[in-house]
């Protein structure tokens, strides 16, 4: 019985640094904080599972904090390619380039 | 509340998800940045997913994680990308009519919540009847030990064949609105997932 | 009525949500910020679902396996909302691609992707085409 | 006491201490994250979360369930935040970097907002020149390694 309500206090001490996590991502003056910020939020979220997951004795939990663990990477990687130039603009600008080129046929 | 915390721990855990969610949930109504606001969507998918883990929903979680927190958050960034960065203020009356239109609704569901059944409740007429014969029934008929996936996949074959039919749809759709093959590739493809 | 109001709890928070769906859905101009609210009021009502399906101190739907020779007495959730759920969250992403291509699409054709510039281009549209 | 309880109670003592240093690092790095000045110095405390406080989290719950299929699914799921989490983080950073975000140069930052302008004030003039000739060294097609030389 003491184990389960240490175990909760680590669950909520898990989800307090979640809300931290959270304002960061609120407040987050540049792209690449929200982007540190979701990631770190994400990697606590599999934390929050995994705990829950010991102290309800159900392991599939667990299993759903492993997807989050490959989905959270996948994510982090898929969102920073779209932002690998240097800046957003010339992104747009190569991509709006390119469609000027392969659109032309449309109208 | 607090015999039913002591009888059920984990809801306490369930209180600080709801907070969460709430902040997201007004965080992305009122950032103009669209950036913050697809990955803050994102966020909301990954804490309902908690939430629908910790209401024992595994499987919905599990979909919710890899759809809702994966893919929709690609869309919306790839569509965020080829369109706008941010979005523009919108006028007083406009938040005001719309924050009147949400007030009427929310009072209205506010108003049906009492004729709803009690959180938990074993006996309420949603979990009274089919729910339970498919608990039943699995083992003999079908022999999977996953109830949701034995209804999903056989009890309600047909209807999951329907959604496969929604969504080749769906990537038609897509495809003759942004005009595959004959246009160079963009990155809005993967809208047919 | 405190009774009341505890053991419904769950659902005022889900209907906040919902009406901050509905909210975003009609004040924000921005055609994509449109389609997050829907995502937002889409994700409150699968929560919504999913809690009533919740029955106190249940399992997950998962049989216990090899499946055991006495009938087990085991409490479970109910199984049906989620597998409606499960297709809902399917279909839900369907339709969002559908809205983001026409989006994208809304932002070829005019330029822009605020309902009232839209609206703007559409009316000089019409006066020139009736001028001429 | 027989000896089994014994076992059980020494490997719980064992787990919360893991768990209570985990939550330790936890807490710190959220904190971090949250108060330090600029992205490169937040990358850090990020770092530390992502990495010791989840490992140690995940060890002390693996001393709590004992032999068993969900300890191998810990160890899979531990091992899985080990390997991706730095990777995500240094892409984070490199993606930045590309980008030619630029570190805080100031070495501190104090809170109160009057302290901060005189030290503004007092540094403005003597670092004028260096950030200058850095900028046009920017301009002039270099930033990416210029950006590493000051960040080191």
């Amino acid at each position: 019985m003491i184990m389960l309500w240490i175990n909760m206090a680590v669950a909520l001490a898990v989800a307090v640094a979640m809300a931290l996590m959270l304002s960061r991502l609120f407040a987050g003056p540049t792209l690449y904080d929200r982007v540190l910020a979701t990631n770190s939020f994400g990697t606590k979220t599999i934390l929050l599972l995994l705990v829950y997951g010991v102290l309800t004795g159900e392991s599939a939990v667990t299993d759903i904090a492993l997807l989050y663990a490959l989905i959270n990477f996948v994510a982090t990687i898929a969102i920073l390619k779209f932002f690998r130039y240097r800046s957003l603009e010339i992104a747009l600008a190569q991509m709006s380039l390119r469609r000027a080129i392969g659109g032309g046929d449309d109208e | 509340m607090i015999d039913m915390i002591v009888t059920d721990p984990t809801l306490l855990i369930e209180y600080t998800l709801m907070a969460m969610l709430l902040a997201v949930g007004v965080a992305i109504v009122r950032l103009r940045d669209l950036f913050a606001v697809v990955m803050l969507l994102g966020v909301y998918s990954l804490l309902s997913a908690a939430w629908f883990v910790s209401l024992d929903a595994l499987d919905v979680g599990f979909t919710e994680a890899a759809v809702g927190a994966g893919i929709s958050t690609l869309l919306l960034l790839a569509a965020m990308l080829l369109t706008a960065r941010s979005a523009e203020p919108v006028s007083a009356i406009r938040h005001w009519s719309a924050f009147a239109v949400a007030l009427a609704g929310g009072a209205a569901l506010f108003y049906a919540i009492g004729d709803m059944p009690a959180f938990g409740d074993p006996d309420a007429p949603a979990n009274a009847y089919v729910g339970l014969q498919y608990l039943e029934r699995t083992q003999a008929d079908i022999g999977v030990p996953n109830v949701v996936t034995a209804v999903l996949a056989s009890y309600r074959g047909f209807d999951t064949l329907g959604e496969v039919v929604v969504i080749f749809a769906a990537g038609l759709g897509v495809m003759l609105l942004l005009g595959m093959g004959g246009r160079k590739p963009r990155k809005d493809g993967e809208g047919e997932e | 009525m405190v009774e009341l109001i505890a053991e419904r709890f769950a659902y005022g928070v889900i209907i906040i949500l919902m009406m901050t769906g509905l909210y975003a859905v009609v004040a924000s101009a921005n055609l994509v910020k449109r389609m997050v609210g829907l995502g937002l009021f889409q994700t409150s009502v699968f929560l919504l679902y999913i809690t009533i399906s919740k029955v106190l101190g249940g399992a997950p739907p998962i049989l216990e396996y090899p499946f055991p020779a006495t009938p087990d007495e085991t409490v479970y959730s109910n199984p049906l909302p989620h597998v409606l759920i499960l297709t809902a969250i399917v279909v839900g992403v369907a339709t969002l691609a559908v809205g983001l291509a026409l989006v994208v699409r809304i932002r070829e054709a005019y330029g822009t992707i605020e309902d009232g510039a839209i609206n703007e281009a559409d009316y000089a549209l019409d006066t020139e085409r009736a001028g001429r | 006491m027989t000896p089994d309880a014994l076992l059980s109670l020494a490997l719980n003592a064992v787990s919360v201490a893991l768990l209570a240093a985990g939550v330790v690092f936890v807490l710190a790095g959220a904190i971090g994250v949250l108060r330090l000045p600029d992205f490169y110095t937040r990358l850090h405390a990020a770092g530390v979360t992502d990495t010791l406080g989840a490992e140690l989290i995940v060890i002390g719950l693996m001393f709590q369930t004992g032999w068993s299929l969900a300890t191998a699914k810990l160890a899979l799921a531990g091992f899985l935040i080990f390997l991706t989490s730095p990777t995500a983080t240094h892409a984070v950073a490199n993606a930045a970097h590309r980008a030619g975000l630029k570190p805080l140069l100031s070495r501190h930052q104090p809170a109160h907002p009057r302290l901060r302008a005189e030290l503004e004030a007092a540094k403005k003039s003597e670092a004028e020149n260096t950030i200058e000739a850095i900028e046009t060294a920017d301009k002039a097609g270099k930033p990416v390694r210029t950006g590493k030389g000051r960040a080191s």
